[in-house]
């Protein structure tokens, strides 16, 4: 068998390992790259640090534990921001998986900048329908959500006294997985006028470039990349960044790959035309 | 302790779905269906707390102690709700579309205006609001470039006429708008695949205890 | 009966327009917010020429004339616009505003008012979105009526079509199977449904060569559907007896597992075609490559757009987005599907006018022609 | 009657859920609040029909002993720990917090972090210049692979001619980003606009009642 023909059948358990070795790698020997802030990221964080203090956000959880790794550190980054201006959070999900990611995050946010539940951010937990509960908060948050995560009734949490529908909430974060986004954009956005931003995973950023440059979207941070953009925005050393190595070791193997996989190919195309001719 | 068991339960997990990697095999089909049962249980359990209790529970609770006869209209959606089990008895699974109905019925009439307006309206004038930028060549350049990406992959979807002549050709021109447009989607999804198994991988790292020193050390 | 029609049409039109209340007094406007649902109300100041040397402003509102004037809410200074949206439709509300300054003196405003808050029947700012929507709406109607009342409208060919013919050819040439895979949509989707009209056409060419076709499910549902098409394909083709309910078998619902038995079909049973047609998420990449790397003629088809350069790279032909749609619309010669179709298509043609349209008028600088598209 | 009032609910829905997007009348917002909430309840519904599907096809696999009914043993305890230590301790109770944490955050994030290697793979043995088409599509995939990672512009730092690098420090980025708002933007909002007029004419079909694939499955 000649090499051409060996590399073609290679095993895949063989390419599996580079990419393990490749992520692996950076982990064992770190060493520092610069983050280039793209323009998109930093719109989000403009607008953020334009909000007057004690401005409402509302942040959407919308993902579930698979893309966890991706959108968690995303979500820490924008939340360790809101609570540096000093906003107000309102935090929900609109996918079940990540009722307790919700949770989870926010608290994690709570103990490291000292804010109170039901004063300073409130969770409300998990409500199905998209449209159903979108739309609802455009006429009264106490529609879709008449309780909190605790089972509260909304209307008795000192926070939410003055926040009813979309005309109270500055800005709607969305860190989600899905849909959510263009959702958002249709109920929120073109029903109500409200501001959106987007955190999303790397699978949907091309997807929601057109909302973004038809404005949208305020901006929208994408993958982990993104999420290491904002933590460098918000000075936070997080999972993002430590990332970052990893990540562009492995994007080199793969690229590394698709150029070997087809010099291969090329070659064993060129071969079998000259056998041909023989 | 509870942690720590926590810890190795997810390690072993772990470990059991990416044996799948050398070949399918019963540890993986063993967290395969675990998963799917947690996951089903957890639901079941989010889905009690957050809908079940404020949206069914405690309004028909209130109507009847309190005397808020109002309440009692959540029987109505709850009854179509509980039309959709009729799936499962044949004679009666006819019901079922009662309820369809009304969901289909209720999105279809919410989606088409915002529909209207998010993904045609504000794209058009997406794409016709750059020409009013002509301070630099290259802005107006990329407006050019944009407009007819946008037309030309319109075109690509057209149907009703065969392609031939200036639609051939505008056709053929979207095609590379559109391998460009799925080539960035799968340079992004490339990211996003590897970014979960950093994350993944780095979860292991910590807390294996052995590696975890050296990682720790690296750092 | 004109005139009553006239009168009624009046009075329709009567709540629509913009009720203004402006106090002259002072530069302070209070307006009802226009096409609202009567909640808000707008108040509007001219910015001091001074006003570095204003600290704030603060806003009173009163139900009454004289006094019981309360404190609803500040603006920055430099800011001259706040829309108080407590209020209730139909009261009347008085309104001061008081400028502090930064050396403490307090000016207060004349009072307003009253300002009452009404609620309209149509927003106006929405009438292109309505005007859009009943034109494309009226479109596609006209066009699903006219092809259901037997006018045949035609479409293109589709090029994947051709593919997909040319790949069961092979496959019979060299004796082998064919696979079909329809997704791991449910019934609902559209995709499964444009797969389902394109599977009716393959199982039908596939029973006349007398070649087998395998067709792993991953919904139960969707297999008993694929049973039904697969047998009346053969039924059609003159050949109830080559038909094998077994071919035709549900494996799980379980993504990676349902992935990992199709690959294993593809590496045991060597199919000389694979058709991959329906709606698809991560698994498609797993199916495709092994598919490629065993050298099968592969076709897909699917609207999952984040699949389709997985499908793209690996497959020799691919059906992309709305193609898969047109392509079950060509092969079922449905009426109602190719109607639509159609409609949708005129529905392009006024968007790349209107693009057309938009670009020439915003270059000679009129804006209006953009605006409409808010 | 079985047929023709379903086929009247969506039109009665759809047509109001259409025009009241115009009106923002208090008359009819209320209304419209009301039939938001009554699709939230179904909704309530809908999530337990999943799992009762679910519960039904793994009942049958253990009853009826077909291979791997073992696993299914394995969804049903899975399924009654975690949904009775939720309903029984809350959504913040300590037992269902650590299933979450330790069961299925593990399970989901690694069972979708498998496809870094299938993709690597693909890469590999699938992603060929075949084609034209596909020629542009690998190289679209390689400027943002590339100019999305920090090691684009670091590479390109350390390794173009210094006037270059002053001029454009940051080219990889830039060029990624000009590939995702400009091209890539372009045809994802011509496909954007497509499928808009293709959900609008099925939504249009289902309120007219033309529509009814929807109903299929209830009647299989």
């Amino acid at each position: 068998m000649s090499l051409t023909e060996r590399l073609l059948n290679i095993d895949r358990r063989y390419i599996y390992l580079v990419i393990a070795v490749a992520v692996l790698v950076p982990f064992i020997l770190p060493f520092h790259m610069p983050v280039y802030v793209s323009q998109p990221v930093r719109s989000v964080y403009d607008f953020i640090e334009a909000l007057p203090e004690g401005s409402v956000v509302l942040v959407g959880f919308n993902y579930s534990p698979s893309t966890m790794p991706e959108l968690y550190p995303m979500s820490l980054a924008v939340l360790k921001h809101c609570c540096s201006r000093k906003l107000k959070i309102i935090g929900m999900t609109l996918y079940s998986s990540a009722a307790t990611i919700g949770d989870t995050a926010l608290k994690e946010m709570a103990e490291s900048c000292s804010y109170q539940e039901l004063q300073d951010y409130v969770y409300l937990g998990y409500k199905p329908n998209f449209e159903a509960t979108m739309l609802g908060i455009g006429e009264d948050i106490a529609d879709p959500f008449p309780t909190d995560y605790m089972n509260r009734p909304v209307t008795e949490i000192s926070m939410m006294k003055n926040i009813k529908n979309y005309r109270d909430i500055a800005l709607v974060i969305d860190l989600g997985s899905g849909n959510t986004p263009e959702a958002w954009i249709a109920y929120a956005g073109s029903r109500y006028g409200q501001k959106i931003a987007s955190g999303c995973t790397g699978v949907m950023v091309s997807g929601l470039y057109p909302y973004l440059k038809a404005g949208q979207l305020v901006g929208l941070i994408g993958g982990l990349k993104g999420a290491a953009e904002y933590e460098k925005l918000v000075k936070l050393t997080g999972k993002a960044t430590l990332g970052m190595n990893a990540q562009s070791m492995a994007h080199l193997a793969i690229i590394f790959l698709v150029l070997l996989g087809n010099v291969v190919y090329l070659i064993s195309r060129h071969k079998a035309r000259k056998k041909v001719k023989v | 302790m509870f942690n720590a068991i926590g810890i190795w339960v997810a390690i072993g997990l772990t470990i059991c779905v990416y044996s799948f990697l050398y070949k399918d095999n019963p540890l993986f089909k063993f967290a395969e269906h675990l998963f799917v049962g947690i996951s089903a249980g957890y639901l079941l359990a989010i889905a009690y707390h957050t809908n079940f209790l404020p949206y069914i529970y405690y309004p028909l609770k209130s109507a009847l102690t309190e005397g808020k006869y109002r309440e009692f209209s959540v029987l109505i959606p709850s009854l179509m709700g509980l039309m959709l089990f009729s799936r499962f008895v044949p004679r009666y699974n006819w019901m079922v579309r009662w309820p369809f109905a009304f969901l289909m019925g209720y999105s279809a009439g919410v989606k088409i205006p915002v529909i209207m307006q998010a993904d045609i309206y504000r794209q058009i004038q997406g794409t016709i609001q750059p020409f009013g930028d002509k301070s630099s060549l290259w802005a107006i350049t990329n407006a050019v470039m944009i407009m007819l990406g946008v037309i030309c992959t319109l075109i690509y979807f057209f149907f009703s006429r065969e392609r031939k002549g200036l639609s051939g050709g505008l056709s053929e021109a979207g095609i590379i708008f559109l391998m460009i447009g799925f080539g960035a989607s799968f340079g992004y999804t490339v990211m996003a695949r590897i970014s979960l198994l950093i994350g993944r991988v780095d979860f292991l790292l910590q807390n294996i205890p052995f590696i975890n020193s050296i990682v720790s050390n690296g750092r | 009966m004109n005139r009553k029609i006239l009168a009624i049409i009046i009075l329709f039109f009567i709540p629509i327009l913009p009720i203004i209340s402006t106090a002259e007094t002072a530069n302070l406007r209070g307006i009802d917010t226009p096409n609202d649902n009567g909640g808000s109300i707008i108040l509007e100041w001219e910015v001091d020429t001074e006003f570095p040397r204003i600290k704030s402003y603060r806003i009173f509102r009163s139900e009454v004339t004289i006094g019981d004037m309360k404190p609803i809410g500040n603006a920055e200074p430099g800011v001259n616009r706040y829309i108080d949206n407590k209020v209730t439709r139909g009261k009347g509300y008085y309104y001061i505003i008081q400028t502090i300054y930064n050396d403490g003196v307090v000016a207060n405003s004349p009072m307003i008012g009253p300002v009452v808050p009404k609620a309209q029947w149509f927003d106006k700012s929405l009438l292109p979105t309505a005007g859009g929507v009943l034109i494309i709406s009226g479109i596609l109607i006209f066009f699903i009526y006219h092809a259901k009342s037997g006018k045949k409208l035609t479409i293109r060919r589709i090029p994947g079509l051709e593919a997909i013919d040319e790949a069961i050819g092979r496959a019979t040439e060299m004796g082998k199977s064919i696979l079909y895979v329809s997704g791991i949509g449910g019934i609902r989707s559209m995709a499964t449904i444009a797969s389902m009209n394109i599977l009716s056409r393959i199982s039908r060419m596939a029973a006349e060569y007398e070649t087998p076709l395998l067709v792993p499910c991953s919904d139960p549902v969707v297999m008993n559907i694929e049973r039904e098409i697969i047998r009346n394909a053969h039924m059609d083709a003159g050949r109830p007896d080559t038909y094998r309910q077994e071919n035709v078998f549900f494996i799980t619902e379980e993504q990676f597992a349902y992935a990992a038995a199709v690959d294993g079909m593809i590496i045991r049973e060597k199919p000389a075609a694979i058709f991959y047609m329906g709606a698809f998420m991560a698994e498609s990449l797993i199916l495709a490559e092994v598919g490629n790397v065993s050298g099968t003629i592969q076709v897909a088809g699917t609207d999952s757009i984040t699949q389709l350069p997985f499908f793209i790279a690996s497959c020799d032909y691919t059906l992309m987005g709305e193609e898969l749609y047109a392509a079950s619309a060509y092969l079922s010669k449905d009426p109602l599907l190719l109607g639509s179709l159609k409609g949708q298509d005129i529905g392009k043609l006024i968007v790349i006018a209107c693009i057309i349209i938009g670009v020439i008028l915003q270059l000679l600088g009129y804006q209006w022609f953009t605006n409409l598209f808010r | 009657m079985k047929r023709q009032i379903p086929l009247i609910i969506s039109f009665v829905c759809g047509i109001f859920m259409l025009i009241q997007f115009f009106i923002p009348h208090p008359g009819f917002i209320s209304v419209y609040r009301g039939i938001l909430n009554w699709a939230r309840i179904i909704g309530v519904f809908a999530l337990i029909i999943g799992i009762g599907t679910l519960v039904r096809l793994h009942f049958r696999r253990i009853t009826r002993r077909s291979p791997g009914w073992f696993y299914s043993v394995v969804v049903f305890a899975g399924l009654i720990v975690t949904a009775s230590a939720g309903i029984i301790g809350g959504t913040r109770g300590k037992l269902f917090v650590w299933i979450f944490q330790n069961i299925n955050i593990p399970l989901d994030a690694t069972m979708f972090s498998l496809l870094a290697f299938f993709m690597a793979s693909a890469a590999y043995r699938a992603f060929r210049a075949r084609t034209l088409d596909a020629t542009l599509l690998l190289i679209a995939a390689v400027i943002v692979m590339f100019g999305r990672v920090p090691i684009g512009d670091f590479l390109w730092q350390a390794v173009a001619p210094q006037s270059w690098v002053d001029k454009v420090p940051f080219l990889p980025e830039q060029v990624a980003e000009w590939v995702m708002s400009g091209p890539n933007m372009a045809a994802r909002r011509g496909i954007m606009i497509g499928a808009a007029l293709g959900a609008i004419s099925t939504s249009l079909k289902i309120i007219l009642g033309i529509e009814r694939s929807h109903f299929a499955s209830s009647s299989q």
